[in-house]
């Protein structure tokens, strides 16, 4: 599992969080390869489905950046995506997702240093945890069956 | 597969070199390879750099020649150059918004240090770009018109400077200042650097010409109370706080400070850094402007006790007849409309109390060197002699560089202007007290026309300069040279030993800082602060006086440390832009807005209340939520509440989302 | 909060008046305080710099136990506080270190985890954990009229140890403020006192007491207050042979902080070892006006 | 002219889809003038064998109602398909996985362990579980097998149209069955119900304030005293999921002041209902300090699989990452490139 490299989706407001990650580059800070970034104007914009889609497709993490509380470029978009994440963290958990997978941090424009800090960290803790696809009961396709048990549909056993 | 609007997407991949930047670190050759595998790609090129007139012909000839209809430029931050791009897609014949950019510089090259892991990242961000670049549409920009006013916060040399060729231009300016008189730092100091011109001389003409002018109108003792709307058109609360004194009656006269209760002054002078006194009811230099007096009401014994014989409005009354003094003055508020904003609110400087082992607060002879500049003015409460407090003449001065500058325990950053005035009062104090004065520097910084020269000039002047950086400032004496003096412990690194300078003044070189309420004042403008907390530009080069906040512009210190030549030219700069602006009449918005589509809106509400501009309205008679496109400022909060589906975000709609998410987890 | 007393040697030894007043500081305070169970050596002293490894896995064992039973630890002798602290920081900032220690301490059966353990200064609990309005109330013979110049010493402040600052730390003075002293400002707050150079190099040690003692002489001091058993030692022992040296009389009462605390705070004179100094201390009371 | 053919069937479902089509009372007798019945196994004698010989794509319709999660099942369904030119599914368990497919919110082995080994169910102390091969007086039996997961009748065979509802209430069933056997058919894959949402037919719509919806509490309905009858029941802090929820019931649990759990599913574009109720909900949330939000949940959400999940879970994106597809994908995934088999 050492070898596990987690993919990292970043769904990052364009006034602060992504800002931050331009300002990482320009300022030579480097941080894990894991992170890819997608820009939205705020992160009011993100959906839940965004998240899922992510987890759907491949992505071990999701991390979500926005402007710091009161400092939203938008006045408040951040707190509408902070009560979203928060009720996706208890559903994600109900489906056995490991809710660290889910990351919500306000980053600043100024905070290239607090990006490489969360990136590296988000990593290292999605590297623990392991992929995805491999979590969670209901969607580990059965692997042995215990005898005597009812036989395991082999339609069921793919990707994983 | 067609894509919505009927064409088949032909992309076209551009990546860039950037030189080296990029391509030094992610193999462009194989990303380029890769994007000629991914769908509907019908070109992918690399070039040295995009951006250079070679690079977007490179974009309109394949549109013309190879009928692309999708363009994607891998390089750098859209922030930087989406502009560039569209503009090239648009003049090769295409909706500049058939562009979408993939940022492989700042997020992949210069933050990834295995080549190979970056040329993969590359990948996955190139994918994405053509994944999502096939759901773009043709849009059309929205076009709104400019306010011509200009608002500049801060009447310093910076706002005086802007307002005054904004003015001269023909604009209608507003110029808030929070102190009763504009002027600022500058105001305070005697000379400048490296010319020893007065500072007032060349200052004051400039105050009481903005004064005149019949473009500006000036609010000072004002404070900005609340930001609303966007660039070309914002709506700025202001607060005028009560000076107690009606502006238009005072004709600064002094009489009603000469008749106060308080015979004498006893109240320290905050324009005098509290080297001087003044009275409850004052005018903070003589050169102010307005030259109106104002009246603390922290001090002023009315307002206290309520018991005063109010002579100071007697005096007024019947003496010079203006009757300008109202105790029941109140704060105001206006709103005013303005289409550009300028920022120039300065710097404060740094506390030197922070450091306890420079004794300021402690050793009465410790200064800072604003109180310095206070003391060497000639009209400054000493008439410019430089004094002790006890009142002798100092027969030997220690000037301390870099006084919580460069140091990490306190702010890391280079101050900029402190060798350039630690030389100037050098000379000043050397040359009006014949003083001995030690100048200890880290390093001595005189970047600038003619400062190397003044430094050049004072090495002659018997000025000695120590390179070390003092440990402490003391008055524990060994020796009876030392007796009843101060004592400078310092390395000198230049000789190698430990030195005991007995002296009688020390002066404390200190930086320059954020305000302490910059954080608030960002907020006010949606616009972003540095770690450091200096306001953030657009870009440290190619942008300096601009912010991310379109309209909102910045100059003088409060984006940096800076002298006044620099402060100057910034504000002249901010000026520039924001004329462009201005007379440009018009901006294009980006058109990024929510749009719902009514035949698919349930009518839920769910909608209304998330918008912060309050954009969103129900339609009763036909059970929709609408949409007030001026209003939308793109953020695009409803669309990710809206149940229907109903609503979608121009340039971020979830099919473009979803499908960069896509394309960036294909690679692994 | 009840806390884990470490005496260290020299509290049980040169430093037994500070240990008295101490312990009749807290018991004042009804501050539960509880000497560390099977303490030893914190590893200070010669042992640090002969073999490291050996001195920090002893200081560790302290830790260790303290850890078990979940206390901050309260190490009044500068040298212990600056060892326990720098134990702690390598353990947490370098392998190679915490690898040996953690495997020392097993074979001794313990283990440790972390830096749940604080190390705690007795101005630091005094002023942060007590506070000083608390102890102004508490104060039964005010000192009114007694100046008293602090002195800190060089081992607590360094590095930063998060209460106090490290070139002009006011942590004593506050108290001493509270009891009703004259507190002497002074710059040499933090200054060497000659350590143990008073037994090495004599006439540099020498040197260093005479330039406390002189200065606190100089600005009119009745007594000098530390919270070091070395320093106190150090100014208390050598007076009269800095006299000789220097040929300048001194006779200044060198006392722990505890001592004016305990005093003040209506301990026992006998419960504050106020009879184990050198230059005696009795007329100290005797300038409370 | 001659009838068509059609056919009925149930998989992982409680019967109430079956009572559905009794529901439409004489209606099903006008019906029986254009079609006829070739298999209905709840209420009439036909056999497996009956259907295996029919022609391919004999069957006009067959309407498929219940969640798939035996093997008996997806064989029959599969070879429905075979049979059938269109194929319908009915309700929500078929539409969506239903009930059954909260089931997918438990591990297999759970499941199993619950009815046959520990659960308090049990007579007998012993654990008693199923018994997949038997062999009786030299008669091989076998029972079904398992599967890992509940899935939705278009996560295994492909699906022409869908009458959504727990269950279709009878003029739904009827518009549909209209629909179906006009001349003009609806275009494959339509749900034939409304394409607004709930609250668009909702008589309490007009009674949600003009600035919007806040809410500082959520209610849960068996907690409430009293539920006024006349005002928005989202309003009233009941999640009534009426703003993300096909219409086209004519909001018939409203009128009951019960609130909308969201039977008739997502409304088309949505693509994954439990994402877009969720985000609803969490968005006018009146609190912005996240120990309030916290709080607000733990009080009124304490399950937000069941809340909103609660007819669609198999249906959920992240669902549908290790289900097998059924050749038509669900999401819109077009220009993507197909992905290296290397994970």
């Amino acid at each position: 599992m050492s070898d596990f490299e987690p993919k990292i989706i970043g769904l990052f407001c364009n006034w602060c969080t992504y800002l931050a990650a331009d300002l990482a580059g320009v300022s030579r800070t480097p941080y894990a390869a894991n992170l890819r970034i997608v820009r939205v104007m705020c992160s009011g914009r993100i959906h839940p489905e965004h998240v899922l889609w992510a987890f759907r497709n491949g992505a071990d993490g999701v991390l979500i950046g926005g402007c710091h509380p009161g400092d939203c470029h938008y006045i408040e978009g951040n707190f509408k995506t902070l009560r979203r994440c928060l009720l996706l963290k208890r559903l994600l958990e109900q489906f056995g997702v490991d809710k660290r997978r889910l990351r919500l941090e306000w980053i600043s424009a100024s905070e290239a240093d607090k990006l490489r800090r969360v990136v590296d960290d988000f990593t290292e803790t999605l590297r623990a945890i392991g992929p995805f696809a491999r979590e969670t009961p209901i969607f580990r396709p059965a692997r042995t069956e215990a005898p005597g048990a009812v036989a395991a549909s082999t339609d069921t056993k793919e990707e994983g | 597969m067609a894509s919505k609007n009927g064409d088949i997407p032909r992309i076209g991949v551009y990546v860039c070199h950037c030189g080296t930047n990029i391509g030094g670190q992610v193999n462009v050759p194989e990303v380029v390879a890769f994007a000629r595998t991914l769908p509907n790609v019908v070109v992918a090129r690399e070039y040295k750099y995009m951006c250079s007139d070679p690079g977007q012909m490179l974009i309109k000839e394949d549109i013309q020649k190879l009928n692309i209809n999708r363009v994607v430029v891998a390089s750098c931050s859209p922030h930087l150059h989406e502009h560039t791009f569209r503009k090239a897609t648009l003049e090769g014949g295409r909706n500049p918004f058939l562009f979408h950019m993939a940022n492989i510089r700042e997020h992949v090259s210069w933050v990834t240090q295995d080549p190979e892991k970056a040329t993969e990242k590359a990948k996955a961000i190139v994918e994405a770009a053509v994944y999502r670049i096939q759901f773009h549409e043709p849009l059309e920009s929205k076009h709104v018109p400019v306010h011509p006013d200009v608002l500049i916060v801060g009447g310093g040399i910076a706002g005086i400077t802007a307002a005054l060729t904004l003015a001269d231009a023909g604009k209608t300016v507003y110029l808030i200042e929070r102190e009763s008189s504009i002027g600022g730092h500058m105001a305070k100091f005697d000379k400048t650097f490296p010319t020893l011109d007065c500072a007032s001389c060349i200052l004051t003409p400039k105050m009481t010409t903005v004064k005149d002018h019949p473009n500006i109108h000036l609010m000072t003792y004002a404070e900005v109370l609340e930001v609303d709307g966007y660039v070309g058109n914002f709506r700025v609360k202001v607060k005028k706080k009560p000076r107690y004194v009606i502006e238009d009656r005072c004709i600064g006269c002094y009489v009603c400070i000469e008749h106060c209760v308080y015979k004498t002054p006893k109240h320290p002078s905050e324009f005098d850094e509290g080297i001087g006194l003044r009275k409850p009811i004052y005018i903070p230099f003589p050169q102010a402007v307005p030259l109106v007096a104002v009246i603390d009401p922290e001090t002023c014994i009315e307002f206290k006790s309520g018991r005063c014989p109010k002579k100071c409005q007697k005096a007024c009354r019947e003496i010079v007849g203006r009757d300008a003094i109202d105790f029941t003055q109140k704060e105001e508020i206006l709103e005013i409309q303005v289409g550009a904003v300028i920022i120039a609110t300065g710097f404060q400087i740094f506390d030197p109390s922070r450091i306890p082992e420079y004794g300021y607060g402690r050793y009465p002879n410790v200064y800072t060197s604003l109180e310095v500049e206070r003391l060497v003015n000639a009209s400054g409460p000493t008439g410019g002699a430089i004094v002790l407090r006890d009142g002798r003449k100092p027969q030997s001065v220690a000037i301390i560089h870099c006084v919580g500058s460069r140091d990490r325990n306190y702010n890391p950053w280079c101050s900029r202007v402190c060798c350039m005035y630690s030389l100037k009062l050098a000379h000043l104090v050397r040359e009006r007290t014949g003083a001995e004065v030690y100048n200890c520097y880290i390093d001595m910084r005189t970047p600038g026309k003619g400062y190397e020269e003044f430094y050049e000039k004072l090495l002659h002047e018997g000025v000695h300069f120590i390179r070390g950086k003092v440990a402490e400032v003391t008055d524990w004496t060994i020796n009876p040279e030392e007796a009843g003096k101060l004592v400078i412990r310092v390395e000198d690194s230049l000789i190698g030993v430990v030195r005991r300078i007995p002296v009688d003044m020390v002066i404390l070189s200190v930086g320059l800082e954020p305000r302490s309420d910059a954080e608030e004042l960002r907020r006010l403008f949606h616009i972003s602060c540095s770690a450091e907390g200096w306001f953030l530009e657009r870009h440290p080069k190619l942008a300096p006086v601009s912010t991310y906040t379109d309209g909102v512009y910045i100059a003088g210190a409060c984006q940096g440390p800076k002298d006044i030549p620099d402060a100057v030219a910034q504000a002249g700069a901010a000026a520039g832009e924001v004329l462009s602006l201005v007379d440009r009449g018009v901006i294009e918005l980006e058109p990024n807005i929510a749009v719902i589509d009514a035949r698919r809106c349930s009518g839920c509400h769910v909608c209304i209340a998330l918008c912060p501009f309050s954009a969103i309205a129900f339609h009763a008679e036909e059970n929709v939520a609408r949409i007030n496109e001026a209003l939308c400022k793109g953020c695009g909060v409803c669309v990710g509440a809206c149940p229907s589906r109903a609503i979608s975000q121009q340039l971020f709609k979830d099919e473009q989302i979803l499908a960069e998410i896509e394309g960036l987890l294909m690679v692994d | 909060m009840a806390y884990f007393y470490y005496p260290g040697c020299s509290l049980k030894g040169t430093g037994a008046s500070y240990e008295k007043s101490l312990l009749a500081v807290f018991a004042a305070l009804d501050i539960p305080m509880q000497e560390l169970p099977d303490w030893n050596c914190c590893g200070a002293t010669s042992y640090m710099s002969i073999d490291e490894k050996v001195a920090l896995a002893m200081a560790a064992r302290n830790l260790a136990i303290a850890e078990e039973n979940g206390r901050d630890i309260i190490a009044p002798c500068s040298a212990c506080y600056m060892v326990l602290r720098k134990t702690q920081k390598y353990i947490k900032e370098y392998a190679h270190i915490r690898e040996s220690i953690l495997t020392a301490l097993k074979q001794a059966g313990l283990t440790y985890r972390g830096d749940s353990v604080r190390i705690r200064h007795p101005l630091d609990v005094l002023i942060t954990d007590v506070g000083v309005d608390e102890i102004r109330k508490r104060v039964r013979r005010p000192l009114n009229g007694v100046r008293v110049f602090p002195y800190y010493g060089c081992l607590i402040v360094r590095p930063k140890n998060g209460f106090d600052h490290a070139t002009y730390p006011t942590s004593m003075d506050v108290l001493l403020e509270a009891l009703g002293c004259e507190v002497i400002d002074h710059p040499l707050k933090t200054k060497c006192c000659g350590g143990s150079l008073t037994g090495t190099l004599e006439e540099v040690g020498m040197r260093l007491v005479y330039i406390l003692l002189k200065e606190a002489k100089k600005r009119g001091s009745h007594a000098i207050a530390t919270v070091c058993p070395l320093c106190q030692f150090n100014l208390d022992a050598y007076q009269e042979k800095v006299q000789k040296m220097y040929s300048e009389s001194f006779a200044i009462p060198v006392m722990y902080v505890t001592q004016l605390l305990g005093y003040a705070l209506g301990a026992q004179h006998t419960h504050l070892g106020l009879e184990q100094h050198i230059i005696p201390v009795q007329e100290v009371f005797e300038m409370v006006r | 002219m001659e009838k068509k053919k059609v056919g009925f069937y149930w998989c992982a479902s409680c019967g109430g889809c079956e009572e559905a089509v009794v529901d439409l009372a004489e209606d099903l007798l006008t019906a029986l003038e254009q079609i006829d019945i070739v298999f209905w196994p709840v209420a009439m004698d036909f056999k497996r064998e009956d259907v295996e010989r029919l022609d391919d794509g004999e069957i006009f319709a067959t309407f498929i109602n219940g969640a798939v999660r035996l093997s008996e099942q997806e064989e029959i369904v599969k070879l429905l398909r075979r049979k059938s030119r269109v194929i319908v599914a009915f309700g929500a368990c078929s539409h969506m996985g239903g009930i059954p497919g909260l089931a997918n919110g438990v591990a297999r082995e759970a499941i199993l362990d619950y009815y046959y080994r520990n659960g308090p169910a049990l007579e007998s102390r012993e654990p008693m579980p199923p018994d997949p091969e038997r062999t009786w007086k030299e008669h091989g039996f076998h029972l079904p097998r398992f599967y890992e997961n509940v899935r939705a009748l278009d996560q295994v065979v492909e699906v022409d149209y869908y009458i959504p509802g727990c269950a279709p209430p009878p003029n739904v069933v009827k518009g549909a069955l209209a629909q179906l056997l006009s001349d003009q058919p609806p275009p494959s894959g339509t749900v034939l119900a409304a394409t607004h949402a709930l609250c668009h037919e909702c008589e309490l719509n007009d009674t949600k304030p003009e600035e919007g919806i806040r809410i500082q509490a959520f209610r849960r309905p068996h907690l409430v005293d009293k539920i006024d009858p006349h005002t928005c029941l989202l309003v009233q802090g009941l999640i009534c999921l009426g703003p993300v929820t096909r219409g086209g019931c004519g909001a018939l649990c409203i009128k009951g002041r019960m609130p909308c759990t969201g039977c008739f599913g997502p409304l088309d574009g949505v693509r994954d209902f439990g994402a877009a109720a969720l985000s609803f909900v969490a968005s006018i949330i009146d609190a912005d300090d996240p120990h309030d939000i916290e709080r607000i949940l733990d009080e009124g959400i304490p399950d937000p699989l069941g809340t909103f999940y609660m007819y669609s879970l198999p249906k959920s994106l992240l669902f549908q990452k290790v289900l097998p597809s059924n050749g038509r994908r669900t999401a819109r995934t077009e220009p993507r490139r197909e992905k290296a088999e290397s994970r």
